[in-house]
Order: structure tokens, then C-alpha cells, then sequence
């Protein structure tokens, strides 16, 4: 047992991070350490500069663009871009979809999709959420019924995140009205420049544009973009659900939050004592440290454990990681709101998006600190909401 | 004790909710956010119509001359409606250091205004390095041959853009941080030398960075002796929050309200989901935050008058750390419980939620209210009595 | 509106005051001061000396030995009493079964009991809870069955506390086997010399004797003994419940031991400061102060709204006076562990009441901080458990 | 990085758990807790036949050479057990500075006879005044012809009155709370001067408080050089924190099952408690903290080969932190969830929530490590890699 990277280990870190310091471009860093938004294309930028170097993908099958990285290296490889700070790949594209491709998809599908999702050629967005289900996945409506060699779907979904943004989606539809909740669901992949298809923002609190309602009116979508067996895409969904277990807790993204934290709060006077000065803030950022550097070891535990386990079995340390993540991910947002104090309270969406021309309210970073914070309430909602999450460990770990 | 409200507070209650149920629902308010001022001026007359705009001031100015409990009825009702309109830095801030601090003429001259409608007032006292000290004013007053000159910078000035008159503070003396040394001056917001830079907040209302570059004032432009100052400032202030405070637990009761009934009528696998447990405990403890909420915004209503300024802030100090945690759970939970929806902006509850935040921010924040009240020995001596 | 007390109010706290300032004997309040356990004459005698004042039972009618005395006086002479501090009357007796007695009980058994409840004669203890049963109360078991002038009792009582030095229980029993949970309960009066009545103690984790089992192997009870209608039992139980509206959050109670808190921090050093004169500790306690005076507020709402409510609705503030009062004393008795440290972790029974007669390991108040921290772990567990109490707020208050 | 055990670790964690479960049933603890020492003999010479006593020191005192993973192994195991064995007192910390301060000859004298079971040590060194800091130290030695006497007042000194031998510490020179000037002697627990009040702890531990009064001691009585102590009473403090916070690991681990099982099997409303979903969710917050706790008990037991004292340091203190912060909410939540059967001695439950009470005040606070942890900087550097 030791905790510590071996020298290989400590070598391949430097090289990631490396690469991330010189290949990362400097307006992208610049707008990832003020927490400001990326555009469309910096996503894109980052994403194929990452592929070109041949770590888009790097948990997928060398065949299809991966690598043979252990557990720890894909480990190390995620703290460090969290860290650096750079953009994770598009998580539909590569954790999501992609995978499920893999695993269920035709040699054609893949061939055809693979590629492109890896150099972000295709933008997918995840049409699951529906009004009504929320949580409760299962229970949604949107309908696909095939009509000669297409499925015609009708119906709606919520919450698609970036979909204003995206080429594809990747949809659960019901195919079988008759079967209850699981089993009549169909899992497809459907052009979003199809006629019939609508995308409308729904405007978050933090003031900006991350969700969208869809609206499916008699979209045409050709069969040979269903994946797998038609009535088992619940089970394609679940496989994927299980497929993110690290990353999940953000855990690098926070460490970066708080060391940004006590560098800004260095340069906040209370009275004639910088505020990170205070015994009182060093004490609160000290707590949260405690517990994020716990997590990080509850998550290489798991990273490290994974080859132990059959597939199948769930380590109970990994339910810590999207429950403590996600109240560490506020906590963190929480103390930047601290030391921002009023500063915070200016509403500057274009300082937001660094793409302002005069100069912000406040220091300049002070201009992301309460979109951040509002938006992060949503960690502990989306993705099956903490509630859930307790709902689902205290049946399948607990037994209770 | 007694906790009745008098004949008359319960019909200022009743007219001031009745005023805002009708005229202020989340959509009404969306249409007073698109005025040019951010605000409803047509409110504002409702207001004044109703005597709320001269509500703490003496008759002969044209005010009612009401206390702490009816500022603390008016500001409820505000905050359950998320009202824009500058009522705070108005009548509360502005008008309130002029009757505190002003001279007969002065206040002749601007609380009648101020209660019939037609003025509106900022306290521009805030600078970009004070966080929350009162006392850190790096703005500096001199003296001039028939006045006063004014430089300096003002940062997050509530309502300052919208504001006819500033009641400014500058320093004549000391050095930054000192207790001694402040004046407070009434500028007109158009005179020359007065920057302006408006913008919208967080929580959808309106503040302005104000750059005093060679302001020119009459000595006649003082309010009260100059250097003496902070002792109104500290009063004013302790008014302010506890007029937050009520704010608050009205918005805290909406937020409760509308939470309780969306587990009511949302439904999840087939049920309610105020039917689950969990849901069901952390309503109760949103209800247990709110109760213990309204205690306090009571207790700092009280002390208001409370003749000791050392004790006044002692209590004030200790309703807002109840207030903003409370502030705080509520509204990180009751988003939380309304899901995807909560964190809409076509939505009402992340409104409160987001008013709750900016609240942690004015005057001081919980761990600066907290350290002052331990400071000063809490709440509970130490040593029987 | 006004908090404050009125001029008549300050009088009579001050009589309060002054009345257990002098009429409380030294030993007594000595023990209560160092948070010693009370034996059962010393808390005969205080009943007795504030009974021989006529304020044993204030809230009873005046016919038996009451006052007529506001809301506000009952919550002023509750609040002084714990404050003094002084032992509070046996609550089975002043606060349970005697308001039952004067409600329902016949004027036979009003003449009966009345005046030595007051006056302490008899020692009333609780039957309610049994094995099993817990917070559930309804699906009690031990039955009465009447054979002639006289019940038949068999079964188990749990959790009754000081069966051991009382002398009489009042009883949930069932006297109808057939009926549904609630109903078919009836309300005895036992004396617990009864032939066929045994006691059990029940140790606690605080090393002392607070509970016991009571069993009932064909106890014979004499008809008269019931109280009110056969079967209706539950009525009156549930009219006990509601009874006891203020006093339960013991907010009194709470602030005395923050008083003795700081009291104690201050004879602590840390280094070369007292504890009470660090921001860390300050800043804890004042923090709970805070949430102490609010509730402190919270109850005299609840007092003073009493009178304008219906006696069938609860008063939505009432509802935060158990939660939060439990948890104010809990918090209290933390910080007192926290003063004490390593000093408390001497287990000291004699020093716990009073009776040693060597010098105690560590200062003399010690010995009575981490049994007081253990026990009052019970607060939020007995009496209807913090988490029923969140359903049952839920339920009634919420609507949900 | 590897988290995995060797084999000979595999081998150690299955025998040492095994005879925790065999021989250290509740009421078989029951019965060794009345034994005269307060413990069990019979299974201290278990733990000598299993080579549990030898286990850290090299192999030619008897011992295996094994190092903090050994420990952590055996500690989470005996705190499963709630064992009440002087291993801490002997092994890690008497033992432990023998080892590490000792000469050659003091090594060989002591060494094997902890590691055969025959020699009981303790670490007289806390006084009633210092509370948690180390180098609070009142208690003189003053050189004498022939060696040195030694003075003062130590309390609290775990499984003082059933140990052979103390290892005290006492000042040479300096004030109270200097860093130098700290001398360690070991001290038969028979020798003249020697006072003892043993008595059990609330976590049915036993402790003495011990009064040296004009205890003459030889040269060869001092362990390392004196003066120089402190150092070494940091490192052996070090892995008693370090292996405190693998036993708090071993008893959460026990009080989350024996909680869990309890939800599953006691029924009320007709139904077992553990499908009522507010206190499933607390068993997951409980899973949760026991996680974080079991994360940082391991990353205190990787860290006390940290050759930066100041770092190890920090490491110690962050992981003591979460392991009381988990074991307070474990304690009380544990209890909480049996309901009245928690708070009974009778029952099993409430003995965890006590050791994880009583673990509190050991070595430090959870505000004193906290405070230390930020006084040195925190985890996270704010200075970028």
C-alpha cells in the first residue's frame, strides 16, 4: 500500500501537466482562471487540440482513439486538467454517448459517429430529462414509432443542457406504450437540424443560457441511428450512469476554486489585516481543505479499487463522490462569495464572457463569482439530485 | 409583553399586503424591472398614496411619524413581494440620517419630498476598500472658501443611479478607519463632478459606482457637525438591517409558502413528493429556520430604540447572524427541493434565493456581525446576575 | 407590540428571584450549580418549600392550589426557576397526571390525588412506552382486564424513568384487544406497591439510573383507579401531549449552562490566554446565543399568541420549541465538554452526586460534564423523538 | 499509488481480526473491563503470542519491524473490539519512544519485554494546566550528584496505574511551554515519590493521575538527550494520532453495521425503521463520514514517514479533524437512530459513541488541530504548482 505516485506515475503527471501549460491557448486559460464562460469555439479549440495529441478520448479503446492508460493515469490526467485549469472534453461526447457507442453500437455506428465525437466534429446533447420526470426517469414520453425505414418522434424534453449548442442528441424515446416505466424505451441519436425540431432556452438564475426545452413535432429519424435492440435503451442508459464514477466529484475543479480563493482573499483588506489573514477564514478554508483532500483519497480508493471488483459490484466509497463532491463544489463557490463580499453583487454578464470592453464593477474576476455560485446549486440537482443519490445508496449499499 | 399589533398596525399591515398581493405578483415585477429606473415609479406614487414614504417622519414634514414595528410591517410585505422600488435607501437610509442628523431646514426641505413621492435618495457612503467597516471613509471633504470640496469614490451605492439627491460621507479628518473625522453631505446627483455608473445586481435590483472628482458644496450642504458623523451612520445602518431583517422573514415566508406547495402538487413516481420523507424533515426545518428568523427580525425591531448605542448594536449584530443563516438554508434549500425548476429564472423561488444572497453581503456579512457580537461579550453574561 | 416585560412583569421576576434566591436550600442549589445529580428528598424538599409558597402547580386552577397568574408569569417563573437554578417540580406530577386528573377524573379522585401531587406525597411515574413500541405508541400491549371491582394487569412497561423511587404510574392500558391501536386504551392509576409489580433499572451510558423496566404479572388494580371512560385512554394521552407547550425547549436551562460555559472558559488558558478570550471559542458560543435568543423570542410568542389561538390549533412557532430546543441543549452541553476536555473523561460517580468525600480528579465542576453530555443525547430521542417530531409537524402544520 | 496490502498485511489484518471477533464480544469486554488492571491479561498475552506487542520495534528486540500500515491494520481492528488494552499507552507511545529516543542499552532492556507481554508502560506526560500543548510542561528535573529529581504533577495519564514503568517527561530548563529545555526519563512505577490514582475513564478506559515528589532518579534513567525531547514526543504523538484515527476507523466501521442492522430489524408502524427515508438518508451520511474518515486515516498512517516534521505535522492534524468530525456525527447519530436502546450501558452502540467522546480530548481538539492546520497554511497551496 502507499498512497504516493510511483516515479512513473510522478512522470506522466508532469508530461500532462506540461502539455497542459504549453498547448492550452493563453485565452482559454485566462478566461478558465477568472471562471468566466467559454464559448462555443474554445470548447471546440481545446477538444481537437487534445485529440490531436491523442487524449480526447484517452479512457476509450486505442482503436478507436484511446489509450492504455491504468486507472490512476486517466486519474491524474483528470485532476491535472481541473487543475491547470483547463476545460474538461465535452462530457456527452466522450462519457456519455461515446461509450454507449462502443459498447452497443453497429461497426458503422461506429465508424461513423466515433471519430467525429472524439474531435468534437459533432456536438452531442443528452435528451433524457422530460417535464414531469425530472428524477424520475423513467416515467418519460416523448414517443418514436417507426414508420417505414424512419422513427417518427413526438413528444418533448427538458433540461437539455447545451442543446442551443449541439449537432446531435442522444434521446430516450418511448417505442412501446404498452410496457411500464423501463422497458419500452429506445435509445436513438437524432440530428438536431431535422425539420420538426425546436429548441427554446430556458434561462438559469445566474442569468445565462445552459438549458433548453425540445420540442419533437413528427421528427423523422432514420432506424439506422438506433442503437442497439429496440425496447432495451433503458438498459444503454443505466450502462452509461454506471460508466462515470470518477470525475463525478470534481474534486480538482474544487482544490483549484479554493486555491484561487485564498490568492484573491490575500488581496482583501478587513480593517488592516488581509482577510486571509484572519484566523477565522484560514479555519472555514482549512475545514473544507479536510474534506476535499479526503475525498481525493476516497477517490483514488476507488480509481485504485475498480480492477478488484467485478463489474457489476458498486464500492460503497464511491457513493461519497457525487455526494460529498457536489457539497464540496458549493462549499467552495460559497467561500469565493466570501471574499468577493459585495463585489460579487454587480451583474456583469459580458465581464462573464470576457467579452466586455470597459472595465467591470470590482476586481475583474469578481464579476463570475455569483453566476458561479448560483449555478453550482445545480450540481446537487442534476444528475439524479442528492436526495436520489441517498435513495439509491441506501438501497444498493446499504440493503436498506 | 405583548406581541398585539395596535388598531392601526394592523391596518398599515393589511393595506400594505393587500397593495402588494394585487400589484406586485412575479410577472407585475418583471414588467417594474424593465423601467428605465429598474424600478416601478407608478409604485412608488402607490407608496406614497398610502403614507408609506413618510411613515417614520414627524407629521409637520409629512409623515406619520411610525416606529420600528410599522418600518418592520411595511418591509415584510416588501420582501414576500420582491419589491425594486427604493424604499431602503429612500426612506429608510437617506431619509432617515436627514431626520436623524439633519437641521430643521433640511429636513423642511426633504422628508416632505421624500413622503409625497416626487424625491428619491442614496446613501453613498460604501467605498471599494471598506468591506464592512462604517468607519473606513477614504473619501475626503476640505474646506473651501464658501464650502466644502468633495473626492473621493463610492462603490455600490443602492439606488444610486436612480437618485435625485447623495447624502455623501467624507472625511475631514483622521485617518482612514478612525471613528472621528466623518461629515455627511446632501449632493444633488446631477451636480458637476458627479459620476455615475448605474447597473443591475444579482438579486434585480439597481446600484451605481459614484467617482466625486472636485464636487463643490455649500457649508449649508453639511448634514449635521461635521466629524461627528458615525454615530448616525451606526444608527441609520442598524435601522437598515433591521428593516433587511423584516424584509427577510417576509421573503423567508413566501419561500416557504411556495415550497410547501410545489411538494403539494409536484408529483414523482406517481406521487407527491411531499410525501417522501426526507422532503417532508427539511420543510420542517426550513419552518424552524423561519420561525427562529422572525424572533429575531421582533428582537432587532425592539432594540431599535434601546437608548445604549453599544447594546442596540449588540442585538442588531445578533438578529442578522440569525437572520442570514436562516436566509441562507432557506433559500440554498428551497431551491434545492424544487429541482431543475428552482434554478430557472421564469421562476419565483431563485429570486428569493438570490435576494438572500445579496442580503449577506450589505452591511456587513454573518461572520463580521458574529465577531462583533462576541467581541462584545454576546449575548449571555458570564457572570450570573 | 413590545418584548419587552411590563413594569408589573419585572416585579414579579424579581419576586421570583428573590424567593429562590432564599428559599432554595444552599445544598440544593450547590448541586444544581455544579450540575450534580438531585437525590429524590432533595427534590421532595424544593416541591415542598414552593408548594408551602403556593407555586408548586401555578397552572393548575386555583380550587387546587394553583394561580391565576398571565401566560407570561408562568413562562417568567419557568424561566427563573431554571435559571436560578433551581430543580423544576416533578413534571409526571405537576405538568402530566395531574392536569389529566383535573380534566377527566372524577371529584373523588381530584380530592384524592390533587393535593399530594403537589405536595409531592406521592411520586408519579409514566407508563407509557413498551418494548417495541418505542415512539409508536399506539401499538402498546399490556393489558387490564377488569374481573369485578378490580383490573388484572400483565405485561411490560420500558423506558419509565424514576419507577424506581416513585410511588404510583400512571398507565397506558388495553383493555380492548379487539380494537384498532388507538382505541381500546384506557388510563390507570397504579400503585407501585402493588403485589405482582416489579422494577428493573435500565443503565444508562452516563453510568447512572434514570430508567427502568416495569413489569405486570397479574396486577390487581381497583376499578376506581381508572380515570375518565374505559377505552378512551388515548384521548387523554394525547391530551397530556398537547399540555405541554412551552418549558419543553427549557431555553432557561440552556442559558445557564452557556452562562456557566464562559464562566468556566475563563478559569481554561489556552497557552497564555483564557479560552473565553479566544474569537474561536467566542465566536462558538455567541453563535449559539444567538440561535438561544431567538428561540427564547419564539417562546414568548408562542405564550403570548396562546390566548388568541383555539385551543385545537398549534401555533406553527410552537412546533420549533422541541427541535430546537433539544438541540440548544445538546449544543450547551458540547461546549461544556469542550471547556472541560480531557477533564471531563474522569468517571466519577460519587463527584456526580455529591456525595464523595475525596477530592475529585480534575476541578470539581468536571465530574458532571460528560455524564450531563451523555444524558442529554436522550433529549432529542425521548418524549416523542426529534424525527417523529419533524413528521408529526409535517403532517399537522405543513398539510403535507 | 496502490492501495493494496501485501500478503504478510493480508495475513496480519485476517488473524488480528479474527481473534477480535472471537474473543471480544461484547460481553466477553464486559468481563475484562472488571478484571483488577481493567483489562484482559490473558488477551494482552494474545496479543503478544500473535506478535502484536513487538510489532513495530526491529527484529532483534523481538520485534517484526513493522511500520505504520501494520499499525493501522491492527489498530482498526482493536477499535472494532472497543479493546481495552494498554496497546496505545505500551506499544505506540512508551514502546515508541523507547525505540526511538533510547540508547542501545535502554532498547534491549525494555524492548523485548514489551514485545513478550511481561513490561507495562505509560507516558506520564500531559499536566492538569497545559491542555493541548505538547511543550507545556511544569513538572522540573534538577540534576542531582549522582542523576536527577524529579517534581511535579501529571494527569490523565492513560493506563497509568497498571504500567510497570513511566516514560516522564520534565523540564531541565526554560519557562513553561518553551520548545527546549524538555527531558523524558523512564521511571519505575514503584520507585520511591511515586503517588498513583488510578480511576476508569467515560469510555471504560482506565486513567491515572500521578504526583512525582522528590523522585531520585540515576543518569541512565534519561531516555535521549535531555532537553531535547520535544521532538520526539511530536513524532510518538504523531502515530498515536495516526493510529487513534485507524481504531476511530475500526469503530465507526462497527457502529455504521451495527446501525444498519438495526434499521433493518426494528420495527415500528408496522414496518422496519430502516425503510422510513429520512433515517436512510442518515445512514448514508453516516456511510459518507465513515468513507471520509477511512480516506484520512490512511493518508495520516502514508504521511508519518514524512521526512518534514512541520508537514507530517499538518497531515496528522488535517486527518484528526476529520476523523473526530466523523466520529462526533457517528457517536451521535448512531445513538440517535437506536432510539432509547442507544442510550442504555446494556447495549453496545452507546460504548462507540463514548470512545469516539472521549478520543475528542486526546492529543487535541478538533479546534486545536484545526487551528494548527491553518496557522501552517492549510492543504492546498494559494500559490499555483
Amino acid at each position: 500500500m502507499d498512497l504516493r505516485f510511483t516515479p512513473e506515475e510522478l512522470a506522466f503527471r508532469d508530461e500532462v501537466r506540461a502539455f497542459f501549460r504549453e498547448a492550452q491557448p493563453a485565452s482559454i486559460r485566462r478566461k478558465m482562471e477568472l471562471g468566466q464562460r467559454l464559448s462555443r469555439d474554445d470548447i471546440v479549440t481545446w477538444q481537437r487540440i487534445l485529440n490531436a495529441r491523442g487524449w480526447a478520448v484517452p479512457h476509450w479503446p486505442l482503436e478507436w482513439g484511446g489509450t492504455d492508460w491504468s486507472p490512476v493515469q486517466n486519474y491524474i490526467f483528470k485532476e491535472e486538467m481541473q487543475l491547470a485549469p483547463a476545460p474538461d472534453p465535452l462530457g456527452f461526447n466522450v462519457s456519455m454517448v461515446g461509450p454507449v457507442i462502443i459498447a452497443f453500437g453497429t461497426e458503422a455506428q461506429k465508424r461513423r459517429f466515433l471519430p467525429k465525437l472524439a474531435n468534437l466534429d459533432y456536438w452531442f446533447c443528452q435528451g433524457f430529462s422530460e417535464p414531469g420526470a425530472g428524477s424520475d426517469l423513467a416515467s418519460l414520453r416523448t414517443s418514436a414509432r417507426l414508420d417505414g425505414d424512419h422513427y417518427v418522434v413526438n413528444g418533448q424534453k427538458i433540461w437539455t443542457s447545451r442543446a442551443h449548442l449541439a449537432d446531435w442528441m442522444f434521446c430516450l424515446v418511448r417505442t412501446d406504450a404498452g410496457a411500464k416505466l423501463q422497458r419500452g424505451i429506445s435509445y436513438l441519436l437524432i440530428d438536431m437540424k431535422t425539420a420538426g425540431l425546436t429548441v427554446r432556452p430556458i434561462p438559469t438564475i445566474d442569468g445565462e443560457h445552459h438549458f433548453n426545452e425540445v420540442f419533437f413535432d413528427d421528427v423523422r429519424v432514420p432506424a439506422e441511428n438506433l442503437i442497439g435492440e429496440e425496447n432495451k435503451g433503458w438498459t444503454y442508459a443505466k450502462y452509461l450512469l454506471g460508466n462515470e464514477r470518477t470525475g463525478i466529484a470534481r474534486v480538482g475543479a474544487s482544490k483549484y476554486r479554493i486555491q484561487r480563493a485564498k490568492q484573491l482573499a490575500a488581496t482583501v483588506m478587513v480593517g488592516d489585516r488581509a482577510l486571509a489573514d484572519t484566523e477565522r477564514f484560514r479555519e472555514k478554508v482549512a475545514a473544507i481543505e479536510v474534506e476535499l483532500k479526503a475525498l481525493e483519497i476516497t477517490q483514488m480508493r476507488v480509481v485504485s479499487n475498480a480492477r478488484n471488483l467485478p463489474p457489476a459490484v458498486q464500492d460503497p466509497a464511491s457513493s461519497v463522490l457525487k455526494i460529498k463532491g457536489t457539497e464540496l463544489q458549493q462549499a467552495a463557490t460559497e467561500i469565493l462569495m466570501e471574499v468577493a463580499g459585495a463585489h460579487a453583487m454587480a451583474l456583469q454578464s459580458e465581464h462573464l464572457w470576457g467579452t466586455a470592453s470597459d472595465a467591470p464593477v470590482g476586481p475583474e474576476w469578481s464579476a463570475t463569482v455569483a453566476p458561479d455560485y448560483f449555478y453550482t446549486r445545480a450540481a446537487s440537482i442534476y444528475g439524479g439530485s442528492n436526495e436520489i443519490q441517498r435513495n439509491v445508496v441506501a438501497k444498493r449499499i446499504l440493503g436498506l | 409583553m405583548d406581541f398585539d399589533f395596535s388598531a392601526e398596525q394592523r391596518m398599515l399591515k393589511e393595506s400594505v399586503e393587500r397593495l402588494i398581493a394585487e400589484r406586485y405578483d412575479f410577472d407585475q415585477r418583471k414588467q417594474y424591472m424593465r423601467e428605465p429606473a429598474g424600478f416601478s415609479r407608478a409604485m412608488w406614487a402607490q407608496y406614497a398614496e398610502l403614507g408609506l414614504l413618510g411613515l417614520p417622519f414627524a407629521e409637520k414634514y409629512g409623515g406619520s411619524g411610525g416606529g420600528g414595528i410599522e418600518a418592520m410591517i411595511v418591509m415584510e410585505a416588501f420582501g414576500r413581494g420582491l419589491t425594486l422600488e427604493p424604499y431602503l435607501a429612500t426612506v429608510v437610509l437617506g431619509g432617515g440620517l436627514v431626520a436623524l442628523a439633519g437641521s430643521e431646514a433640511q429636513r423642511a426641505a426633504i422628508l416632505p419630498r421624500i413622503a409625497d413621492g416626487s424625491l428619491l435618495l442614496a446613501f453613498a457612503h460604501g467605498e471599494p476598500q471598506a468591506r464592512y467597516d462604517l468607519a473606513d471613509v477614504a473619501t475626503t471633504a476640505r474646506r473651501d472658501a464658501d464650502g466644502w470640496i468633495i473626492e473621493g469614490s463610492k462603490s455600490f451605492v443602492a439606488h444610486g443611479d436612480s437618485a435625485d439627491k447623495l447624502i455623501v460621507s467624507a472625511r475631514i479628518d483622521g485617518q482612514r478607519r478612525d471613528a472621528r473625522g466623518i461629515a455627511l453631505f446632501i449632493v444633488d446627483a446631477a451636480a458637476e463632478g458627479v459620476q455615475r455608473r448605474g447597473y443591475p445586481t444579482q438579486d434585480g435590483l439597481r446600484a451605481a459606482e459614484i467617482r466625486l472628482s472636485n464636487v463643490k458644496l455649500r457649508s449649508s450642504d453639511a448634514l449635521g457637525e461635521p466629524g461627528k458623523a458615525l454615530p448616525s451612520i451606526q444608527q441609520v445602518s442598524d435601522r437598515a438591517l433591521a428593516a433587511i431583517a423584516a424584509e427577510a422573514v417576509g421573503a423567508m415566508t413566501a419561500a416557504h409558502e411556495i415550497t410547501v406547495e410545489y411538494l403539494k402538487t409536484r408529483k414523482q413516481f406517481g406521487v407527491a413528493i411531499g410525501t417522501f420523507q426526507a422532503l417532508q424533515h427539511r420543510a420542517v426545518d426550513i419552518l424552524v429556520n423561519l420561525e427562529q428568523a422572525r424572533s429575531m427580525a421582533l428582537y432587532a425591531t425592539m432594540m431599535l430604540d434601546e437608548a445604549d448605542p453599544a447594546e442596540r448594536a449588540k442585538a442588531i449584530s445578533a438578529a442578522t447572524v440569525q437572520i442570514r443563516r436562516s436566509g441562507k438554508f432557506i433559500g440554498q434549500q428551497a431551491v434545492q427541493l424544487h429541482g431543475g425548476i428552482g434554478m430557472t429564472l421564469e421562476y419565483k423561488i431563485g429570486h428569493y434565493f438570490k435576494r438572500f444572497t445579496a442580503m449577506e453581503s450589505t452591511l456587513g456579512d454573518t461572520d463580521h456581525h458574529l465577531a462583533a457580537l462576541a467581541r462584545a461579550g454576546g449575548l449571555i453574561a458570564a457572570n450570573a446576575s
